[in-house]
Order: structure tokens, then sequence, then C-alpha cells
């Protein structure tokens, strides 16, 4: 295998496996940057991948099998959205510790995705999916149009979304509200931005894109469902979320970072290059811790009261 | 004879608390078609109906305290450690090997040794992330959800390779495991039968020491203050670098010596599995109790009952596993939310004005009524 | 916007009462601004003057009372509700979020620049130039909050507060972080502009007040205690109608000899956060015994100066030293065991651990010492019975030394760190903005503490923007601009007018050039 | 015949095509073999090793007679409680250790299921490239891999397998990546166990076109939609194991036996996939009927623990 194949491969492979990431960090992002830091991202993406998975087991084979994945996507973005405003009501409205409350939502969601499947589904089912969609034209480009132009619709997506995301946090009013909120609440309160609604509304957008990011995982990356298909991607996510610092590109750069390595450490496992294979499975995780160890910068620094409860009748 | 706004307001809250949590569970249940109620009574009650619930409910409690106490440390000490899962097995890894090399000694010699030694290799993990936040500051959450997955294919690897039982080569099985530890490195079951072991008491007497430590040692005063204002700290002189690296020792130490009582107290030889997921429901546990041991234990013996009873629901109601964790996270966000609420000031005193609005208003309304 | 509605001819507050836990903030205030009117409002640190304007904003409901304008009642619900009806409000602390632009900052808070998915930038700087040039404040719109000084913050409120369309302005201490010239320029700013709206000034500084209002009222414990006109007052018979007695702050009567030179500061350079070089060579000295002011803009070096010196931030070149000992680039305990003290600039995040309690804090820097340590454990009776003379001979008012110390009001925040710093007989001290946001009461206090040391011999660096209180205390006046020390004089050759020249960086005609 | 109650403890579910469900559905099949009035039956499912030891006891409490651990991790645990309740007759495997006197253990010997469906594999590449998508090396997988291996070179020494693992059981979108990487690498046949492999079967139906198939270790996969993709399955038939359990106890004996789960005691059955069409090639069927006779018959005995 030539380098340039064995590349190309790692990258086609490694490039849509980083959508689910990329989708639920770009998530969190919106939470944390309101304010707000959501460990339940794990809880509302298997909830999404559960409820994508849904429509398209039960109606594989009913004439609305057509809209079967839409449907998915739809009900998984719904779900996320409900989860997050629940979770917005404990932290925001209740100002429940959010470290804690995350751990809460975390279990909920999972234990409801895997009770309910238990009891409706039953063991691990394959589904057909979201067809990948070869773009005419770029897809027959050598090398690049396999690892950035066949992919399904979902991954086009989550990419295009970046652009979107960073348009709406630094140049639309309610990014600049959810900016707001997240470093000086009570200065927007005074501008008359409604905290708790703008924070609401972040979570809720949070939720949609960690339901979607669970409905990318079972409706188009694994095309199946079982209770534990998100394996700890979501607290993945919630890391690439410092990594990344909270900029949409950087949050990209890490998402695909962590899926190249993934996808490169199992290429060299592949290649039958004897060492424990443990040490291959780690890359990815250790790769992250480093990159950062070694990009440090100090100038850049979270949303200033992430992680904190707004209440405007107290004053410290 | 009225009851005073503040036990009125509080049992208001709770009631509100619980029946947001039997909610939550009861959609859940309905969509099964399960009997709500009878599903919460065994939950509750079934553990406590006998020694053998009961002493399992304080089996989950010992490691949950154990990892409870450390997270407090951590947590009161400005860092956010969610890697005590991660350290778990390192101090697996660490008390078993030390137990299986030193067969020979006895156990009062032993079991000590074992100890310091699973202490030691979670704090050798929790040093990492230590390390990595307070000298590159590398955020803490990143780095120690990270190790966790290192820690993890770590263990599995020393399992798999250098640690595992030659027994299990010889005879093809092959199950990643190590050898049954000596009998000198076994925690003693407190009731034959049960499986209480002593364990319970190292947990209430770390209890005690993490109090001291925190509040009542120099280097616990200067790790809350590094915790609680790192900036006032600084000025104060005080080295708040080490304090972070010292928590997260410390905190890694706890969960690695939770491991260590666990695989010597309970399953006596390293397998797959052990953890349990203590690693995470241990920050439940010390934020539920308010990050102070005298807050932590009962919590965790709360737990303890929530994961037994639920467990229990499984074979007695034909409910799936999974049910558990929505029934944990349905009680951990109702009760966080009415913590606070309780807590807040600013509402109790909304409600007691209004109350004594509404109790002058009757009270008016009766004398006017008996005069007219 | 502004200019489309109606004029606010009268706004009339009815009986207004606030409760917070355990506190009566607002005790049944009434009060009335008319057209064209500054009411200056005084009292004493929480007296609840902010209390009152925040239920104006609709920031806080009232528990009872209520608010007219022009007669008729009005209820606002939201801060929008009341800039819909005209008022505008400059708040004590900056509401400015800190890594936004100047125009983001605006258009953050004005509904007419958000469009649908789009924000309307452009719109929101012509609005900042307009309203900039009308009312001659200069702002660049596209700095960020965080990169202006404190007084480029200041404009940079009243602006945005303009620019949401205000028409009735509350300013609630907006002199505490400016400069003489700064505040001086605001008060002629605020005389132009009450020819176009009423205004509601809130100050503890009452040559202030005297200089801007045509009316004047002073709560005490939430209730009104005086309301009338402020050409029948003076300062001093404003302080005595506030506090209940005459007010006097001390002043330092220079005469008694200065002792040997003690503490020196020699051509030290460091770099600021942001990587320039903030200090540029400073050099002074103290003597024991001598209270030296460093007057300056703040921004010119004076918080690196101050963390130099405490060890906070590394010197690049250049040495800190006292007779004896070395201080240069020594970590802070090195320092602090040597004899220095410290009231640092932000009293809530560097003076005190908020939520630790007051006796924790009164040992924050000592607690593992050996008086109240005894190997490594804590010695909890005598960090109470420490808190408990402190508390006693500091005045702290608090309900026990347990409580959380971010509890307190920034006057007793202040006393427990002056308490903790000067409990500890420091050789040298250093106390930056030490008064700041303080009412007279509690100036007066810490003034007299700052005398008192020196009268025991400690060398003391005051940092501070308030002319009168360096001029009133010190010995000799340094003068901070750009990281270097533009000239040092004794204090009474030093005039409101000259400093004012050195603090612009003007260092021609001024008198009493000496070393 | 006295009523027997039967409990079984898995780490995962029953239903999870895979390892569990090979147990569960035997237990079922010989309920009705026997019937429900004789044969009583209960599970617990998604336990962690500490708390099979709580459902355990709650077994022993309300009175189960046999109580399996499917799985080794429950190994210690299982030798605790026969020790204290020794009129229980517990079972775990896989393990080949003869236990005290009411343990049973049982050790499927899957070498030989992964040696048929490596002739098969070595049969049927073209690429003589061929990916074995591993959960981890180590208990069945590792001897299941190992019997694969030496299956394929028994036919086609020239073929390549590239062995990876994905580190853990149950990651099967991990396994699905996995799979992906090694049919990029150029594998045209996969093969792997544990409940994973449903991940790089999924993976592999998608290229519905292209000549790319697997082998499956549990024949439960035939009946999945992604059936057309396998050209044959084996699974453990533990039926044998459960009459074993039942009949020994019924007649006094508690436990203190290794039973074997192979070709020549039934322990496995071997299903062709007649779906898959003319990849599967009577020469190739026949290849594989050969070395299965060979195995039950002992004629062919595959030195698994040779392969490194
Ligand atoms: N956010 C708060 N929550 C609860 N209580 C508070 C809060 N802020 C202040 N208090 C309480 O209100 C009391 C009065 O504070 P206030 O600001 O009025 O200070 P003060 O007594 O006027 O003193 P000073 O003149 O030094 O400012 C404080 O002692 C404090 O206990
Ligand atoms: N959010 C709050 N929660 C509890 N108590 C409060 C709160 N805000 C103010 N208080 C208390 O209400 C009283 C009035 O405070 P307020 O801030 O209005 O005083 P102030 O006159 O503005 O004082 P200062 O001169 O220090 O600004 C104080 O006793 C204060 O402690
Ligand atoms: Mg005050
Ligand atoms: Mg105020």
């Amino acid at each position: 295998m030539s380098i340039l194949t064995f590349v190309s491969n790692v990258l086609s492979i490694g490039i849509p496996f980083s959508v689910a990431l990329l989708l639920a960090a770009l998530g969190e992002m919106f939470n944390q940057r309101a304010g707000i830091f959501n460990l339940g991202c794990e809880g509302i993406m298997a909830m999404g991948a559960f409820l994508g998975f849904i429509p398209a087991y039960f109606l594989q084979n009913s004439p609305l099998a057509g809209y079967a994945n839409l449907l998915g996507v739809l009900a998984a973005g719904g779900a996320g959205i409900l989860l997050g405003l629940l979770f917005a009501l404990a932290t925001v409205t209740f100002k429940a510790p959010q470290g804690i409350a995350g751990i809460g939502l975390q279990m909920l969601g999972w234990g409801t995705a895997g009770t309910l499947f238990r009891h409706f589904v039953g063991g691990v089912t394959g589904i057909p999916g979201l067809p990948s969609l070869p773009i005419p034209g770029l897809s027959k480009i050598p090398v690049l149009g396999p690892m950035l132009f066949s992919m399904n619709a979902m991954a086009y997506l989550a990419f295009l979304f970046v652009p979107v995301s960073y348009y709406l946090l630094f140049k639309t009013p309610w990014g600049l509200k959810i900016r707001a909120v997240g470093t000086y609440p009570r200065a927007a309160d005074t501008m008359g931005i409604n905290v708790t609604k703008t924070r609401y509304q972040a979570l809720a957008m949070g939720g949609l894109l960690a339901g979607l990011a669970g409905a990318y995982l079972s409706l188009g990356q694994a095309k199946m469902f079982a209770d534990d298909i998100v394996a700890g991607r979501g607290f993945i996510a919630v890391a690439l979320v410092y990594f990344g610092r909270w900029h949409p590109a950087w949050i990209l750069g890490g998402s695909l970072l962590f899926s190249i390595a993934q996808s490169f450490q199992l290429a060299i496992q592949v290649m039958g290059i004897k060492f424990p294979y443990e040490f291959a499975v780690m890359l990815p995780y250790v790769l992250v811790i480093v990159v950062l160890a070694l990009t440090r910068s100090s100038a850049v620094r979270g949303p200033a009261e992430l992680g904190k409860a707004y209440d405007r009748e107290k004053r410290i | 004879m009225k009851p005073s706004p503040r036990i009125l307001y509080i049992a208001l809250v709770s009631l509100a608390a619980a029946v947001a949590a039997i909610g939550i569970a009861a959609i859940v249940l309905a969509i099964l078609g399960a009997n709500v109620f009878d599903t919460f009574k065994v939950i509750l009650t079934e553990p406590l109906k006998d020694i053998f619930g009961i002493t399992e409910i304080l089996v989950r409690a010992i490691p949950l305290i154990l990892v409870g106490l450390g997270i407090a440390i951590s947590f009161r000490s400005g860092i956010l450690n969610i890697g005590a899962e991660g350290q778990i097995l390192m101090g697996i890894i660490a008390a078993a090997a030390t137990a299986i090399a030193l067969p020979g000694l006895p156990k009062i010699v032993l079991l000590p040794i074992v100890f310091l030694a699973g202490a030691l290799g979670g704090a050798v993990w929790g040093a990492i992330a230590g390390y990595l936040r307070a000298v590159l500051g590398v955020n803490e959450i990143l780095s120690t959800v990270m190790l966790n997955y290192i820690a993890a294919q770590l263990y599995g690897f020393l399992l798999r390779g250098p640690m595992i039982d030659p027994a299990e080569l010889q005879t093809g099985s092959g199950t990643p495991q190590s050898v049954r530890l000596p009998r000198s490195a076994w925690i003693d079951r407190i009731i034959p039968g049960t499986r209480l072991h002593w364990g319970i008491a190292v947990a209430l007497v770390l209890a005690v020491l993490v109090y001291i430590l925190l509040w009542r040692t120099t280097w616990g005063f200067k790790m809350r203050a590094a915790g609680a204002g790192a900036k006032a700290a600084r000025y104060g002189g005080i080295k708040v670098e080490q304090c972070l690296l010292m928590a997260m020792v410390l905190a890694g130490a706890f969960a690695g010596l939770a491991g260590a009582v666990e695989v010597t107290g309970v399953h006596r030889r390293a397998i797959e599995g052990i953890s349990s997921g203590y690693g995470f429901s241990g920050i439940v546990v010390a934020l539920f109790g308010g990050l102070h041991p005298a807050g932590i234990v009962p919590s965790a013996f709360f737990f303890g009952l929530l994961l037994i009873g639920a467990d229990m629901t499984q074979r007695m109601m034909s409910i799936p596993a999974n049910m558990v964790l929505v029934l944990q996270g349905a009680v951990i966000l109702s009760i966080i939310s009415a913590k606070m609420v309780i807590n807040d000031p600013y509402a109790f005193d909304k409600f007691s004005r209004a109350l004594s609005r509404r109790r002058k208003k009757d009270e008016s309304g009766k004398t006017t009524g008996e005069t007219a | 916007m502004a200019g489309k509605l109606q004029k606010i001819r009268s706004l009339e507050v009815d009986g207004i009462t606030k409760r917070f836990p355990g506190v009566l903030a607002c005790d049944s205030i009434s009060l009335k601004v008319g057209e064209n009117e500054v009411l200056a409002l005084v009292g004493e640190n929480g007296a609840g003057k902010t209390t009152l304007m925040n239920i104006l904003m609709g920031l806080y409901q009232p528990d009872e009372g209520s608010i007219r304008i022009n007669g008729q009642e009005v209820r606002f619900k939201t801060p929008n509700d009341a800039y819909a009806a005209g008022i505008g409000m400059v708040h004590q602390h900056f509401m400015l979020v800190p890594n936004m632009t100047v125009a983001e900052n605006v258009a953050l808070g004005a509904p007419d620049f958000h469009r649908f998915m789009r924000l309307d930038l452009a719109g929101a700087r012509k609005r900042i130039q307009e309203i900039s040039e009308k009312f001659s404040l200069p702002v660049q719109p596209d700095a960020y909050i965080w990169q202006l000084s404190v007084g480029e913050q200041q404009r940079v409120e009243l602006v945005k507060t303009l620019c949401f369309g205000a028409r009735f302005l509350i300013l609630d201490e907006p002199t505490s972080a400016l400069t003489p010239q700064e505040t001086d320029e605001l008060i002629v700013l605020l005389k132009r502009m009450s020819a176009e709206m009423s205004i509601v000034f809130i100050s503890h500084k009452l040559a202030e007040v005297t200089a801007v209002s045509n009316k004047v009222a002073i709560l005490r414990h939430g209730r009104v205690v005086f309301s009338g006109s402020t050409s029948e007052q003076t300062p001093a018979s404003l302080a005595a109608l506030m506090t209940g007695h005459e007010v006097n702050l001390p002043v330092n009567n220079c005469c008694e000899e200065c002792g040997e030179e003690f503490f020196s500061v020699r051509n030290v350079r460091a770099k600021s956060d942001r990587g320039f070089y903030a200090l540029d060579g400073i050099d002074f000295s103290i003597h024991k015994g001598e209270i030296l002011g460093l007057a300056g803009v703040s921004g010119n070096g004076q918080r690196e100066l101050a963390e130099v010196i405490a060890g906070l931030r590394s010197v690049e070149s250049g040495s800190i030293g006292m007779p004896g000992f070395e201080l240069t680039n020594k970590s802070p305990r090195e320092i602090i065991n040597s004899g220095l003290g410290y009231i640092p600039e932000d009293r809530n995040t560097e003076g005190i651990v908020p939520s630790f309690s007051i006796k924790e804090n009164l040992v924050l820097k000592d607690f593992a010492s050996d008086e109240f340590s005894a190997g490594p454990f804590l010695n909890l009776k005598k960090q109470e019975a420490n808190a408990e003379k402190l508390k006693e001979s500091f005045d702290i008012r608090c309900p026990s030394v347990a409580t959380a110390a971010g509890s307190l009001s920034g006057g007793n925040i202040q006393k427990v760190i002056l308490a903790r710093e000067l409990a500890r007989n420091p050789k040298v001290l250093v106390a930056v903005y030490p008064t700041r946001g303080l009412d007279m009461g509690a100036e007066e206090f810490i003034h007299k503490s700052l005398l008192e040391m020196r009268a025991r011999g400690t060398a003391i660096l005051l940092i501070s923007e308030e002319l009168d209180e360096i001029m009133n205390l010190a010995d000799r006046v340094a003068v901070i601009y750009k990281g270097k020390i533009l000239k040092i004089l004794p204090s009474h050759q030093a005039t409101r007018r000259s400093l004012g020249l050195l603090m612009a960086g003007i260092t021609e005609n001024a008198p009493g050039a000496e070393r | 015949k006295a009523k027997v109650k039967i409990a079984l403890i898995v780490e995962s579910t029953v239903d999870d095509k895979g390892w569990c469900q090979a147990m569960h559905d035997a237990i079922m099949a010989v309920q009705k073999k026997y019937g429900a009035n004789l044969v009583e039956y209960s599970y617990t499912e998604k336990m962690k090793p500490v708390d099979a030891g709580s459902a355990a006891r709650q077994y022993v409490a309300k009175g189960y007679d046999i109580i399996i651990g499917h799985g080794a991790q429950y190994k210690n645990l299982i030798l605790e409680m026969a020790d204290e309740f020794p009129k229980t007759t517990f079972a775990f495997g896989t393990s080949g250790e003869i236990g005290p006197k009411n343990v049973f253990t049982y050790m499927p010997e899957s070498e030989e299921t992964g040696y048929i469906n490596g002739v098969i594999a070595g049969l049927v590449t073209k690429a003589n490239i061929i990916g074995l998508v591993g959960p981890v090396d180590g208990g069945d997988a590792a001897r299941y891999n190992r019997g694969f291996i030496l299956g394929v070179k028994s036919v086609n020494p020239k073929a390549q397998v590239q062995v990876a693992y994905t580190g853990s059981f149950g990651d099967f979108v991990k396994a699905a990546e996995l799979a992906h990487t090694q049919i990029k690498a150029g594998a045209d046949v996969l093969t792997g166990s544990a409940q994973q492999a449903l991940g790089a079967l999924r993976a592999v139906a998608e290229y519905k076109d292209k000549q790319i198939w697997w082998l499956g270790q549990d024949t439960a996969q035939l009946a999945v939609p992604e059936s057309y993709k396998v050209i044959a399955a084996a699974s453990y038939a533990y039926e044998a194991v459960v009459e074993a359990l039942i009949d020994k106890r019924q007649s006094g004996v508690l436990g203190g036996e290794s039973i074997p789960l192979n070709f020549s005691n039934g322990g496995f059955v071997y299903q062709f996939n007649d779906k898959v069409g003319p990849v599967l090639t009577a020469d190739i069927r026949k290849a594989a009927e050969k070395a299965k006779a060979d195995i039950t018959s002992r004629k062919l005995v595959i030195n698994w623990k040779d392969v490194k």
C-alpha cells in the first residue's frame, strides 16, 4: 500500500467519524458559551440515537419507509431539545449545580433509551440508515473525492454547520446574547437581556445538536442501535470543547484530530505491526492531551461565568 | 397549631421534588406498562427488609464513600476531577500486584501495604492530571476524561498480558484476570454469609480523617483557599499550583484506595468490571453530600439503597436493567434542584412573606366573620 | 429612538419598600425628581441607594410602593420596560461585557440593531458616533472593553446608556474610579446634560455633590432622612447630616521627621499581561515612617508595580529591596515573611476568599504560623480569639466571625483586609486604592489607620487616584506615567493642578522638580 | 422428577445475538423440552461482577437450585458463594478448571468453529487479505481468532490475516470503523466475535454490490437483515450443558465437573447460508464439511495455542 492510499484511507474513514463528535461538541459549545456546563451530553446523544433509530426500525417495510430517516432525525432533535430544556429547568431555574445535574441527565437519557429499546426492540439491530450522497463531479476527484465528497447528508450538514455556528455565535444578535450571558450575566441583565431565556435557548440548541449527534451515530454511522452505542463519546465531545477553546473552527479541528487519530490507530493495527494493540487504542486520547499541553495559551479563557447559576437578586 | 414557615416550605419543596422524580420515572414505567407505585415500593423498601439487602447496600457504600471523599478534596481545591474511574483501575492494579508479589506476609502487615499501594497507584494517575493542570494549564475535565480511557486500556493490557492468571492460559479460557490474591490480603467479612467487609470501617475512619484534613490542618486550609479563591490565596502566599497538584494526588489516592478495598474486600482478584461506574457515582455522592464527609457518608448509603433497590426491580418486576439509570437520573435531578430551592434564602423569604400575608388574610376573614 | 417619546417631566417614587432576607434595604422611600433637575442621592454604604435605583430600572421588584412618571403610575418588570420609558442607568460596577467591543456592547442592549439573523453593527457604530459627538464623549466603537482604562469604560457606559435612548439618567457612583481630571470633565458634562434631561447622581464625594446637583436626598438605613435644595448645603454640612456628627478626615501634618531610607525600588522593568513593558524603569524609595503617595491615572503601571512588589509578577531587570533583604523575584511567601503588608486593588477576589469565614480570612497569611497552628493542625481557638480581637479593634460589623467574608459590605471587607495586614505589623505596606467606593465613615477609619501605621515607623506606599487622599496623607508624592515615575515632590509643594498635569504626562512648567 | 429453578446472570442482554443469547436460548429450549412445570427460569441482565454478587445471593435466598454466571468474570464470586451455599449448584464459563463439588464449569472450544470459518475464508478470498475484527485478545475470542488463522493457513498459505482489535466487547460503532479500515486495506472476507461483531457485519453489508463477505460466530447472524453477506455461521449450543446441569443435579451430582463444548459433543452448530449465492461454491462447502468432520472425529487437532 502506498503512503498516499494509506493516508487517503485513514482520512476517508476518520473524517466521517468525526461528525457525531463535532455535532455534540458544537452543541456543548453553545451551552458553555452561555455559561452552562452540560455533562449530560452523553445522555442526550443516547436518546437521539434511539429515537433516530426507531422510525427506521418500525417503518422499514411500510410505505413510509422513505421518510423514516427524516422522521428519526426530527424525533432525535426534538428529544434533544426537550432534554436540553429539562436540564435548563434544573440548572437555570432551580440553579442546581451543573456538574451533578449533568451526570443525572446522562443517566436519565442513557437509561431511558436503554429501557425503552429493551422493551420495544430487544438486542442490537441493524437498519438501512442514511445512504451516502456522493456529490456529482466532486466525488470523482482522485483521493479528495472519496475522502470529502462521498458522505451522507447529515455529515455535509454538520460540516456546514461549523461556519454557520461561527456566524450564529459572532454575527447575530442571538450569539451576542449567548456570549454575554456566559461572560457577564449581570451586565446582560441590566441591558434588558433575559438571561434565563437566553440560557434556555442555548441549552435547547445544545440539546438539539446533541440529539442530532446521537441520530448520526445510529443512522449515519453504525446503522444500528444498542443501548451503549454512545460509549463515552458525549464525554469526549465535552472535552473537545475545552480543547477547541469554545470556537467552532478549533472544535472542528479537535474532532478531526481525534477521529483521524482513531482511524490511524486502526489502520496501523490492520497493517500488522506487532505491538500490544491496547496502546494503539489509547493513541487518540493521549494525542488530544499532548496537543493541548503543547499548544497551551494562557490568553484563552473559558466563558467567565461557566458553571455558575445567575440570580438577579443575589449580590455575589 | 400552625407549622412554622420553614418546615412547611421544606415539606412542600421536598414533596414537589418527590413528585417530579416519581413523575419522570413514572412516564418511562407507564410506557413499559409497569406499576409505578409498586416499583418505587420495591426500590425503597425491599433492600431494607433483610440483612442481605442491608449489607449489600453497605458493600456499595464503601467504594462510594472513598471515591466521594477524594472527589470532595479535589472539588474543594478547585479541580473538577472526573477521572476517578481511571484512578480506581490503577489502584486495583497496584494493590493486586503488590498482594500477589508479597504472599508470605501476615495479614496485619500485608493489608496496609496493599492499601498503600492502591492509593499510590491512584495517586500517580491523579498526579498526571494534576501536573497537566498546574504546570501546563491543561483543563482537568479534558485530561481526566481522556485518562479514564487510557487507564481502561492499560488495565486491559496488564490483565491480558503480564498479570494474567497462568491457569487461564493453561486451561485455555484466557479470561483477563489476575490470580486470586493470597488470603493474607483479603479483608475479613464482618457478618459471615454476607459480603459486608471491614472496608466499611476504613471508609468511615477516613471520612473523619478527611474532615480533619480539610478543616483542621494547615494543608486543608491551603487547599480550600486555593479552591475557593485562587487569586486571594496566591496573594496570601499560598502556592496554588502545589495545592492543585496535591489535591489531585489525594483524590487519586482515595479513588485508588477504593479500588484496593474493593479488590481485597469483594472480588479478591483483579478482573474487568470491578469499578461498576463508581467513579461517576462517587462524584454524585460527593456533590450530593455537599462535599463534606458528614454528608458524603449518608449520601453513599442512599445511593447504595437506590442501586440495590433498582436492581431488585429487574428480578421482582421484570423491569429492564437500565431502569436503574432512569431512576438515579430522575432522583439526582429533582433532589439537587429541591436542595437549591430549599437553601435559597430569597425564595424562602418570598414564600414566608406570602404565607404570612395569607394567614393574616385568613385571620382577618375569620374575625370579621365572627363579628358579623 | 431618543426624542420620539414624550419628555420625562417628573419622576416620583412613593413608599418604596424592599426587603432582602434579613435586611430591610428600602424602607418606604418617597422622592421626586423634576424636569431638568439633578438629584444627588447620598448616604453611607448600605443605605439602600443602589437598591432603590435598581428598582427604578426594573431589576428588582419593590415589595411595596409605586413609581410615577409625569403623574402616571408605571410598572417596570424588566430593565427593558425602564429603557422603553426613557430611564437609563450607569451602574456602580461596570455593566460591560469585557470580551466584546464597544459597538457590540451597545448593540447587545439595543433591540433596534437586532435584525433577523444579523447584527447591525454598522448602525450601532453610527449611533455611538452621533451620541459621542453630541455630548463630546470620545469613544472608539471597535475597541474591546478589556483594552480600555477605567475612565474610558466609564465613558462607554455613559454613551451606551444614552444610545439606549435614556432621557432620565441614573449615575451610581460614577466617579469612584475616575481621576480628578476625568471627574471634573464628567461634572461639566453632567451640568450640560441636565439642560436636556433629569439626572440622579449618587456619590460618596460630597464636594462633587455640591458641585453638580441642585437637590439632595440623604438615605440612612433605607429611609430618607433629609431632602432639600443643595444650594443651602456645604460638603461639611452634608457630612454632618449624613453621619450625625462632624467628619474630619485626618491629615498628615508633615512636620514629623521621617526615619532612614528603608524600602527601595530601583530601575524596575516588568511586562504587563499583554506583553508590553508596564513598568519601564521605575525608581523610588520610601523611608521609615513615611507615606509615599503614588498618583497617576490608573492603567499606567500601578497594578503591575504592586504585583511586582508582592512577588506576583516577575521583574525583568532592576531590584526591589529592604535593608538586608532582597525582594526581587522572591516568592510571595518569602516577601510576606520579610514584613511586607499588602492591600490589593480588588478587595473581593484578591483581598479575601469570599466563601471563607471572616476568621479564616483574618489568618489567610498566617494560618500556618506557630501562633495559629500546632504542627500540621490549625489552632481554631486562637483563630477565633484573633478574629474576635480584630473585630473589636477594627470595628468590623458582622453577625459573627464565622460569617462568610464575601457577604459583608465593601467597607467591612476592606476592614477585614486592613485588620489582617496591620495586625501583622508590616515593615512596609503597599495600599492600592484603599478607599475606593467607600463612604466617609469608612474612609476616615482607613486614613486614621494608615497614619497610625506611619507613626509606628512603617514605610507606606499609597497608590491612589484621589488627589485629596494623597495630599492629605502622603509625605511625598510620586507621579507615575506610562510605567515611569515622572517626578517625586514633597506633598506641601504638590497642588491639584500640578499633579493633574503630571498625571497627564506633562512635565514642563511643573514646579518643585526634585528627587 | 422434582422441579428445578434455574437462574442466569449475564453481563450484556439475553438477546445480544451473541454470547449471552446463546445460553438464554438454550435454557429456553430445554425448558420447552422438559416442560415449564419442571424447569423454572429467571435471568438478570447487565450485571457487573459486584452487582452479580447481589443478584446471585438474592436467587439463593429465593431457593434457586442452579445459578449460572455466564462469564469468567463471575468466577470468584461463584467460588465464594459455592463455599457458603453448598446445597446450590453453581456454574460459570468459560473455564476449563474443575471447580469445587457444587460448581460446574463449561468451556466452548471455539477454535473449532474458528477453524472452519477460516477454511471458508481462505478459499473465498480473492485478494488474499482477510480481516479479523477482534474485540480483545482474550478468553473465548482469543481461541476463535487463533483457530480461524489456522483454518485460513490450512487451505491458503498465501492469504494474509489482518488482526486488529477495538478494545471493547460492546463498542460496535468502533467495530464498524475497524471493519471499514480492514476493507479499505484490501480485505474481502471478514470475521469477528462478541456483540461488537454485529457492527462489523453492518459495515460489511454496506458494500452491497462488492464481493466482500462475512463469516459469523453466531447463527443468530443468519437471521439479521444483513445476512446476505454471511456465508456461514457457527454458534454455541448450550442445550447439552444445560441438560447436563439439570440431569446431574437431579441425580445428586451438584458439580465438580467441567463440561466442554465442541463439535464431538454437539456443543456447536454450524450453518451455511444458501442465500449468499454463487460465492459459496460446492467445493468450498465440501472443504468446510470435511474440516468439520475431521474435527468432530478428532482426526484434526487444532493447536491454537501455537499461534502467537
Ligand atoms: N448578598 C448578600 N446576601 C446576604 N446578606 C448580605 C449580602 N450583602 C450584604 N449582606 C448583609 O448586609 C449587611 C449590611 O451590608 P451593607 O452593604 O449595608 O454594609 P454596611 O453595614 O453599610 O457597612 P459599610 O458601611 O462598611 O459598607 C452586611 O453585614 C451583610 O451581612
Ligand atoms: N441582592 C441583595 N441581597 C441581599 N441584601 C442586599 C442585596 N442588595 C443589597 N442588599 C442589602 O441592602 C442594603 C442596601 O444595599 P445597597 O446596595 O442598596 O446600598 P448602597 O446605599 O448602594 O451602598 P453603597 O454605598 O455601598 O453602594 C444593604 O444592607 C445591603 O447589604
Ligand atoms: Mg455597601
Ligand atoms: Mg450602591
